[in-house]
């Protein structure tokens, strides 16, 4: 029996994967959800904007690259992610003068906003691999681990390694801090206040003198910057292209409704939720089992709960248990 | 004459990097035989292009659909997922009486599809990889290995072949697991994958879709040291990502030690693209064989030119390769043999598909370099 | 029924798209009758699949995302029934798997009833675990069991129990049974659609929607995993079709003695007469599905639906049962687009189950629901017509403007460049700008509802 | 006569493309005084009140607040000029607690709203109880009382209210119309559409009677209560 | 007719109705008054289906009615109107009140396909009593106007237009004169009667208005803070201290500012 072994080794299979795993997608989730509790539509172009973001992210790194600029251990692409949010925000802004705009005058309903925000998907999926291609691109520098499986064994002498990437350890990070400056900023700010008067009542809004053009500038912005960490985080960690981004969207939705759709806190939840129920429910635990039972009854099956062919249909049965049970999501979310 | 040949590949969708390659490919054999105007007393030869989104059935059989009936392909390369290569065939091929011939398509169900005589490929089918990767595993003294495989008719078909065979020869396949291309994240299967453990994890994927990220995550975690690549990871994308980090991995994919390999990758180069991207040459080697045979029919129709494509790929006659489109073509003017070698030392068998030559690869120095032929 | 001048005129353009695609090759039309009618055979099915997705969304406000599912549920009634059984599978394990569903389902039934009538408190809380996780085990037993049986038979090939299709070896003299297998196709997805309504109706909207979604990824898994259904990923092909073979229509001497009399090849004229025959099968259902729906529309049933849509509280304070009728309309709607599932795989000759993306068989569908007009029949099939027609044109259309961009651009220009390299790609940019364009000058459809 | 502070005059407009609803309406409110109009259902007395507040196409007609045109400004920019509306419906913002409705209401402005806030609940006790719940869980009179205290956290030059006292409770309205005198004897303006008319045509300064868009009846709020034809069609006897 | 005994509805700890107990006469108008937040309309949500309630029991003529769901009760003739109108706004005039009668032959698929000619009939009729109700509220000009498009009193008198579409036993009314016209609530007022008389309907009715409570209603029930604090004659409860101070008040301090004219 060695319980030593058998935590390492979840830890390492289960636990880090899902924080960081959570933590890429409650950012996505969070620029969904500001989008939906404010101009009131699921964004379907949510992943392409994150595409978008990163890829000029991408530009920028590796312009600094060429001039020899660098974090040391932390990635470049940390340095270029300012100009990363700034292209996105000019696109996102673009787009909502172009398109979104004269639906909000028509007063639209949202079902309407969604299938033009699939229209937008589809041009910024254009404009994305006009812009930097379709292949996988790999973009991380820097320092990959903070500790390595291999060195956490030897430092240890444990069997069982336990690898932490810089990466995973930045997304934790920045999930966190973002989570609690949008947290302040909806209900503690004037302009975040007003941001929820204006989805909640968009003409009593108007009749208490909140300028709506500018409450949906500042939701532009704040979703650029959102979607182009998210994005910049997912691909330094794993790697970036243009056909995975889009297909980002549909955990990144599930964990937004999961978590209550409009609601910040519940974006958070809901990532972690998602990505725990992906990476626990169909591990074999085979592995850790093996180390906590005696010899004698050591497992010779896998013990799978699932095979992970049926990963995402779990994740997805226990979202909607999850939804039965709470029928607005974790955290208390809107519906229309 | 301007004998028209259409290219159906999965421009858009999760295949759509792999693609140019395999268009620039094809288009390369029909580029060097318009060149040459040794074609049916000068005709040139033009590609025309029609996108298969490699997953949407309906799509890609409309596409076909066009590309015979308006734009009057002559015959067709491609399709590139098995899926969509085995729709076109029976619902627009077969009724039209137009050639197809696939690069890629490895499914093992589409050697037994009825095909008119129509269909061919410069692939070996799976069932064939599978005996392969048996026996380079067991030259090795490996006996246990964990699988994962793309959850399509080709990794689920490769993975079935492999483990059979693999079990058959005493080894053992401690898990077998899918995974889906193009998500989010592999942690789950990866954490299944090593809990299953094993000497050699073998990644019957795509290199630029989950395979990679696979890869990725087990390497990240330690769950892994030593992989196993088919066909559809081998690609110098995996010396980019992984380097040095795969150092003692091993692989197949189909190919020989021809000079055929190495000067068709010569040609890509000059032409401006990756001769060693996946299927890049198997796609020239379809085009160049529909050409050939149009050649030795001496005409550019199908229904006439299909008897004609295993005399041509096979022996006997004089050994075509790679940038020599136009010495085969008037050998064959001349009402000589040939036997086109090609690229990937194409040699057709049973219905119509490649024998299937295949390299040993290993990974040392951060690159993986060819160490031995099968 | 009085068509406005401006309807008239939608309905003609969208035909005329149709016609110009089969006559002429001018700009990005073909000019092939064969493509038109291909064209038209999948335009039928999308315009079905829109119908029933505007019965659900239009009528009743169901936010239904899982389309996708409901679809492939029918693909799979389709291989079930029209295929012929696999030789022996029933001995090798058919039956026990049989015995496995049934074993399962009566788990599930036990524990209801066990539940029922015990009180609760600790001892139904445990009697309820141990039905559950015995039940679950007995079940996989069982069931495994069966399965490792059917999928030993010939895996290459087979592996799977395979149809109903009386045939044996010569299955495909009787392709009428791909015609029963349609309405066979919305029965299953009535079944599976009845299972959700009944326990995720009560969600609203977005909610809803992701619960359908996920449920549509689940029927989707199984479909993929379950290799003794119908061979997972490995898929099934040759599927039997209810209109005769190319091949023997060609080699058919009075076959191709009247296309000769036509003035036809019998190559064209074998291949224009299978179209034509699944499109005339095809338009029958529709209409009568039109047909069926616009009725219903107009009645004071459609009346209560709208009811319903506009304001849930008090249409029940009205003693409207809004549950059910929720449950009635999700049923029905999902049924149809089962149906159109069944006609696809029957058409594409083949159950291919990687196929089956949300992007392509949901949202797409959305798509000509509100381009059409949401809440108005035609609207939807009209959307249908001219969304799938956008979806197959935009690649045409898509290299057209990227040549037209390029022309007279050096090909060493760096935009040119990279254009050539896009090309392909155009294909989604323009159906996003076409859409755009589209719901620009009429944000509520073409054909709004009145 | 010299101009009234705020005045829609012989105003005429309508929804959108719809018909007109307003046929040549005017009304108006002087400096410290209360103007209430009265009509019948659908008369187009929201109608009036909107148009004034810029909501609406009005396409002839103008109006003018202390002299100054501005039937082109947009409702926002006459937030900023001043005035202050409780429409008649959609009123509160549901999501959100009472307390930050009452901080939306003072929006516009930058000084500390805590003093006003404090009044408001003076003047709706309950309100201070209900401070963290959200305002779409209040009872329907509770609703009423948020939407008034909203408007008033503007400190409005001028306040525009419609049908304040729908569904308030006997007591409530009392306090409320006691707080509208106070108001309005601050110099503040009020103009408020009412249909419990009895009590309000006896607070009123100054009232009309609007029908189908135009004025019916004009005086003050005794003269109309004592006008006979004006009790049995529009008071209730 | 109903009895609710000792009812409670509490909202996550707090208790908008706590304890109460009423009886509801057959034949009467009864009246129900209380402050805002009162829980009067918490009460009628419980009673009507819309809420489960935390504890207690309700009956209609002696059957235990619980918690049963809204569309059961109107079937067992138990209406209700909105204090917030509720009206399906992309619907006609008409249309609203036409889809009110239950047990309509062509609201079945079947009938709605294949059975055209009955329907018709049915419709005819429908309609036919639609707009006698839609000329009794003084609103027949907007049978064709799409609810939505309503004014604030407009959509109130709909409301009330619905319960005279079908044969009730038992009608809740919240607030129907909130918004009205008063001239036109006296019209319902009667109406209100004229049903009660002549069909023999049982009314509740919530209500600020004390003019019309002293017209229609006996007894009156008073409710605050989620209990009955008093009932009787509208005469007793007015006179009743604790009403004075919690509900009706003494009127208006600021007389003295009005203008002397
Ligand atoms: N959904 C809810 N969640 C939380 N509290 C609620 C909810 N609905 C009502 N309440 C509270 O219950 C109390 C009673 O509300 P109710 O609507 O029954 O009052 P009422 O007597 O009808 O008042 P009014 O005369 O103003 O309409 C109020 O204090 C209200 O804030
Ligand atoms: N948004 C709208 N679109 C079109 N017509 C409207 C709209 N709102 C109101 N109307 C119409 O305008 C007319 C006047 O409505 P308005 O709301 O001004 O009446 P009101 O006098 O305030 O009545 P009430 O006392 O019932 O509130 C009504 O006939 C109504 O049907
Ligand atoms: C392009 C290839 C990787 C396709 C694969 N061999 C298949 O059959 O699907
Ligand atoms: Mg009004
Ligand atoms: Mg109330």
């Amino acid at each position: 029996m060695d319980y030593l072994n058998a935590l390492v080794a979840l830890a390492n299979f289960v636990i880090v994967p899902g924080l960081a795993y959570g933590a890429q997608l409650a950012i996505g989730a969070l620029g969904v959800t500001m989008i939906y509790g404010v101009l009131r539509f699921s964004n379907f172009a949510h992943g392409d904007t994150m595409a978008f973001g990163t890829a000029i992210t991408i530009l920028f790194t590796w312009l600094f690259q060429s001039w020899g600029i660098s974090l040391g251990p932390l990635p470049t692409a940390l340095l270029a992610l300012p100009f990363g949010i700034a292209g996105c925000a000019l696109l996102v802004l673009g787009t909502d003068r172009v398109v979104y705009k004269f639906y909000r005058a028509q007063k639209a309903k949202p079902v309407i906003l969604v299938i033009v925000s699939l229209g937008v998907m589809f041009v910024m999926n254009g404009i994305v691999r006009f812009v930097i291609g379709v292949r996988d691109i790999n973009f991380a520098d820097g320092e990959r681990f903070i500790i390595s499986a291999r060195d956490f064994k030897e430092m240890t002498g444990l069997d069982e390694g336990l690898a932490i990437k810089t990466t995973q350890m930045i997304t934790v990070v920045v999930a966190i801090i973002v989570m609690a400056l949008l947290f302040y900023f909806l209900n503690k700010t004037r302009t975040g206040k007003s941001m929820r008067a204006f989805s909640d009542n968009e003409d009593l809004a108007l009749l208490s003198g909140i300028n709506p053009e500018r409450v949906v500038l500042v939701t532009w912005l704040i979703v650029a910057a959102l979607a182009t960490t998210a994005g910049v985080l997912y691909g330094l960690d794993k790697s970036f292209k243009a056909f995975t981004y889009f297909q980002l969207l549909l955990p990144i939705f599930a964990s937004a409704i999961v978590g209550g759709i409009g609601n910040p806190v519940g974006a958070i939840a809901g990532g972690f939720t998602i990505a725990f129920a992906e990476v626990t429910i169909t591990y074999a635990w085979k592995k850790v089992l093996t180390y906590v039972m005696p010899e004698s009854l050591e497992p010779d099956g896998l013990v799978q709960l699932l095979s992970t062919d049926y990963k995402f249909a779990v994740s997805f049965a226990i979202l909607i248990i999850v939804l039965l049970f709470k029928p607005t999501g974790l955290f208390k979310g809107q519906s229309i | 004459e301007d004998v028209k040949i259409g290219v159906i590949l999965g421009f858009t969708g999760p295949l759509e990097s792999i693609t140019p390659a395999m268009a620039a490919g094809a288009e390369l054999a029909m580029a060097e035989v318009s060149e040459s105007g040794a074609l049916l007393d000068g005709s040139t030869v033009t590609a025309v292009r029609a996108d298969s989104t490699c997953i949407d059935a309906g799509a890609a059989t409309t596409a076909a659909e066009r590309l015979i009936t308006s734009e009057g392909v002559s015959a067709i390369m491609g399709a590139d997922c098995s899926g969509v290569t085995g729709a076109i065939l029976s619902n627009v091929a077969l009724p039209n009486g137009t050639v197809m011939i696939s690069p890629s398509a490895t499914s093992p169900g589409l050697s037994e599809v009825e095909d008119n005589g129509l269909f061919f490929r410069t692939s070996p089918s799976d069932a064939r990889q599978g005996e392969i990767m048996t026996a380079i595993l067991n030259d090795r003294g490996i006996t246990d290995v964990a699988v994962t495989y793309t959850n399509n008719d080709y990794g689920k078909g490769l993975a079935d072949a492999f483990a059979g065979s693999f079990e058959a020869a005493g080894g053992t396949v401690t898990i077998s697991a899918a995974h889906e291309d193009g998500k989010a994240d592999y942690s789950a299967e990866v954490g299944a994958l090593a809990s299953g453990g094993g000497d050699v994890l073998v990644v019957a994927g795509y290199v630029d879709q989950g395979g990679s990220g696979i890869v990725r995550s087990a390497i990240d975690a330690g769950a892994f040291d030593t992989f196993y690549f088919p066909d559809g990871m081998v690609g110098t994308k995996l010396n980019e990502n992984f380097g040095s980090e795969l150092n003692g991995s091993i692989g197949s994919y189909p190919g020989t030690d021809s000079e055929g390999a190495s000067m068709f990758f010569g040609l890509a180069t000059a032409a401006g693209f990756d001769g060693t991207g996946s299927y890049s040459a198997e796609s020239y080697d379809a085009a160049a064989l529909l050409m050939l045979a149009m050649q030795a029919a001496g005409s550019s129709a199908s229904a006439d030119l299909k008897d004609h494509v295993m005399d041509v790929a096979n022996a006997p006659g004089t050994e075509i390769f790679p940038g020599e489109l136009a010495k085969g073509l008037e050998l064959l003017a001349a009402g000589e043999e040939i036997n086109y070698v090609g690229a990937t030392a194409i040699e057709l068998i049973g219905a119509g598909e490649s024998a299937g030559n295949f390299q040993e690869i290993e990974f040392a120095d951060g690159v993986y370099s060819t160490v031995n032929f099968r | 029924m009085s068509f406005s001048l401006r309807n008239t005129f939608l309905v003609l353009f969208v035909a005329g798209l149709y016609v110009l695609e089969g006559t002429t090759d001018f700009w990005i039309f073909s000019g092939s009758p064969d493509s038109a009618l291909k064209m038209l055979n999948f335009a039928l099915i999308s315009a079905i699949m829109a119908l029933g997705v505007n019965l659900q969304w239009g009528f009743a406000g169901l936010f239904n995302v899982g389309i996708m599912g409901f679809v492939a549920l029918g693909g799979l009634a389709a291989v079930l029934i029209s295929m012929p059984p696999t030789e022996g599978a029933m001995a090798a394990g058919g039956w026990r798997v049989l015995l496995g569903l049934v074993m399962g389902a009566a788990t599930i039934v036990l524990t209801v009833l066990v539940r029922a009538k015990m009180p609760a408190g600790t001892a139904r809380v445990l009697a309820t675990i141990i039905l559950l996780v015995g039940g679950f085990f007995l079940f996989r037993w069982v069931f495994d069991g069966g399965v490792e049986g059917i999928e030993a038979i010939n895996p290459a090939l087979f592996g799977n129990i395979g149809g109903l299709n009386f045939g044996g070896e010569n299955y495909k003299d009787y392709g009428w049974m791909a015609i029963v297998a349609w309405p066979v196709g919305g029965l299953f997805a009535a079944a599976a659609a009845w299972v959700i309504g009944k326990t995720a109706l009560g969600l609203r909207s977005d909610y809803l929607a992701i619960a359908t979604l996920g449920i549509a990824e689940i029927i989707l898994a199984v479909i993929k995993n379950e290799d003794w259904l119908s061979r997972g990923v490995k898929n099934v092909t040759g599927l039997p079709r209810p209109v005769p073979y190319e091949i023997d229509l060609q080699n058919d001497p009075g076959f191709t003695e009247k296309a000769a009399s036509w003035g036809l090849d019998p190559m064209t004229a074998s291949t224009l007469y299978v179209k034509i025959g699944y499109s005339l099968l095809f338009t029958v259902f529709l209409i009568a599905l039109l047909w069926l729906a616009q009725r219903a529309l107009s009645s004071p049933w459609g009346r209560m639906m709208r009811a319903i849509r506009d304001n849930e509280t008090a249409a029940e304070a009205m003693g409207k049962d809004v549950t059910a009728r929720h449950l009635q309309i999700f049923i029905l709607g999902s049924a149809i687009c089962g149906i159109a599932g069944a006609m696809m795989v029957t058409i594409d000759g083949q159950l291919t189950p990687t196929t089956y993306q949300p992007l392509r068989f949901t949202f797409l569908i959305w798509v000509m629901v509100i381009v059409g007009g949401s809440g108005n029949n035609f609207g939807a099939v009209l959307g249908g017509f001219l969304v799938w027609w956008l979806w197959v044109m935009v690649e045409p259309l898509g290299l057209w403007i990227a040549d037209v961009t390029t022309a007279g651009l050096d090909p060493t220009n760096w935009f040119a460049i990279r254009m050539s390299e896009f090309g392909a790609h155009m294909r989604l940019l323009t159906m996003g700008i076409v859409m755009l364009l589209v719901l620009r000058f009429s944000p509520r459809g073409l054909m709004p509802e009145k | 006569m010299s101009e009234p502070f705020l005045i829609g005059d012989t105003m005429t407009g309508g929804y959108g493309k719809g018909p007109d609803i307003l046929h040549g309406c005017t009304i108006a409110v002087e400096k410290g005084e209360i103007a209430v109009i009265v009509g019948p259902n659908g008369a187009g007395k929201s109608t009036a009140m909107k148009a004034v507040f810029g909501m609406l196409n009005v396409h002839s007609g103008s109006v003018r607040l202390d002299g100054e045109d501005i039937t082109a400004l947009s409702p926002q920019d006459r937030v900023i000029k001043g005035m202050g509306f409780v429409p008649q419906v959609r009123n509160i913002f549901g999501s959100m607690t009472v307390e930050e409705n009452l901080e939306m209401g003072a929006f516009i402005r930058n000084d500390d709203i805590k003093q006003t806030m404090e009044q408001v609940y003076e003047l709706f006790p309950i309100l201070r109880d209900k401070r963290n719940q959200a305002a779409g869980e209040l009872s329907g009179g509770q609703r009423q009382q948020v939407a008034v205290g909203r408007a008033l956290m503007t400190q409005p030059k001028v306040l525009m209210l419609d049908e304040p006292t729908a569904g308030v409770s006997p007591i409530v309205m009392d306090e409320l119309f006691d707080r509208i005198i106070e108001v309005a004897r601050t110099g503040i303006p009020i103009l408020m559409v009412e249909q419990n008319a009895r009590q309000a045509l006896e607070i009123a300064d100054k009232a009309y009677v609007l029908v189908q868009g135009t004025n019916a009846h004009t005086g003050t709020g005794k003269e109309l209560l004592a006008n006979p034809e004006v009790r049995a069609s529009f008071l209730g006897g | 007719m109903i009895v609710v005994e000792n009812l409670v509805k509490t909202f996550g700890g707090f208790r908008a109705v706590d304890g109460a107990s009423l009886e509801i006469g057959a034949g009467t108008i009864t009246g129900l008054i209380g402050p805002n937040g009162a829980g009067k309309t918490t009460l009628f949500n419980v009673i009507a289906g819309v809420h489960q309630p935390t504890a207690g029991r309700v009956t209609m003529g002696g059957e235990d009615i619980t918690g049963l769901p809204p569309h059961q009760l109107f079937h067992k003739g138990l209406l209700r109107t909105f204090q917030i109108a509720h009206e399906f706004s992309s619907m006609t005039v008409r249309e609203n009140l036409m889809m009110v009668p239950g047990a309509q032959s062509g609201e079945t698929l079947w009938n709605a396909w294949f059975g055209r000619k009955g329907i018709a009939e049915e419709e005819r009729a429908l309609g036919a009593k639609a707009d006698e109700v839609l000329a009794f509220l003084t609103i027949d000009h907007l049978t064709y106007e799409k609810a939505g498009n309503l004014s604030g009193g407009q959509k109130k008198l709909l409301e009330l237009g619905r319960t005279m579409m079908v044969d009730a036993k038992i009608v809740f009314l919240d607030e129907v004169g909130a918004g009205v016209n008063r001239t036109l609530l006296n019209t319902i007022g009667d109406a209100i009667i004229r049903l009660n008389k002549e069909r023999g309907y049982t009314f509740v009715v919530i209500e600020h208005d004390m003019d019309f409570i002293e017209r229609l209603c006996d007894p009156v029930i008073c409710m605050a803070e989620g209990k009955v604090l008093a009932e009787g004659t509208l005469a007793e409860i007015k006179a009743n201290e604790q009403v004075i101070e919690a509900y009706l008040g003494t009127g208006l301090k600021n007389k003295d500012k009005l203008a002397k004219t």
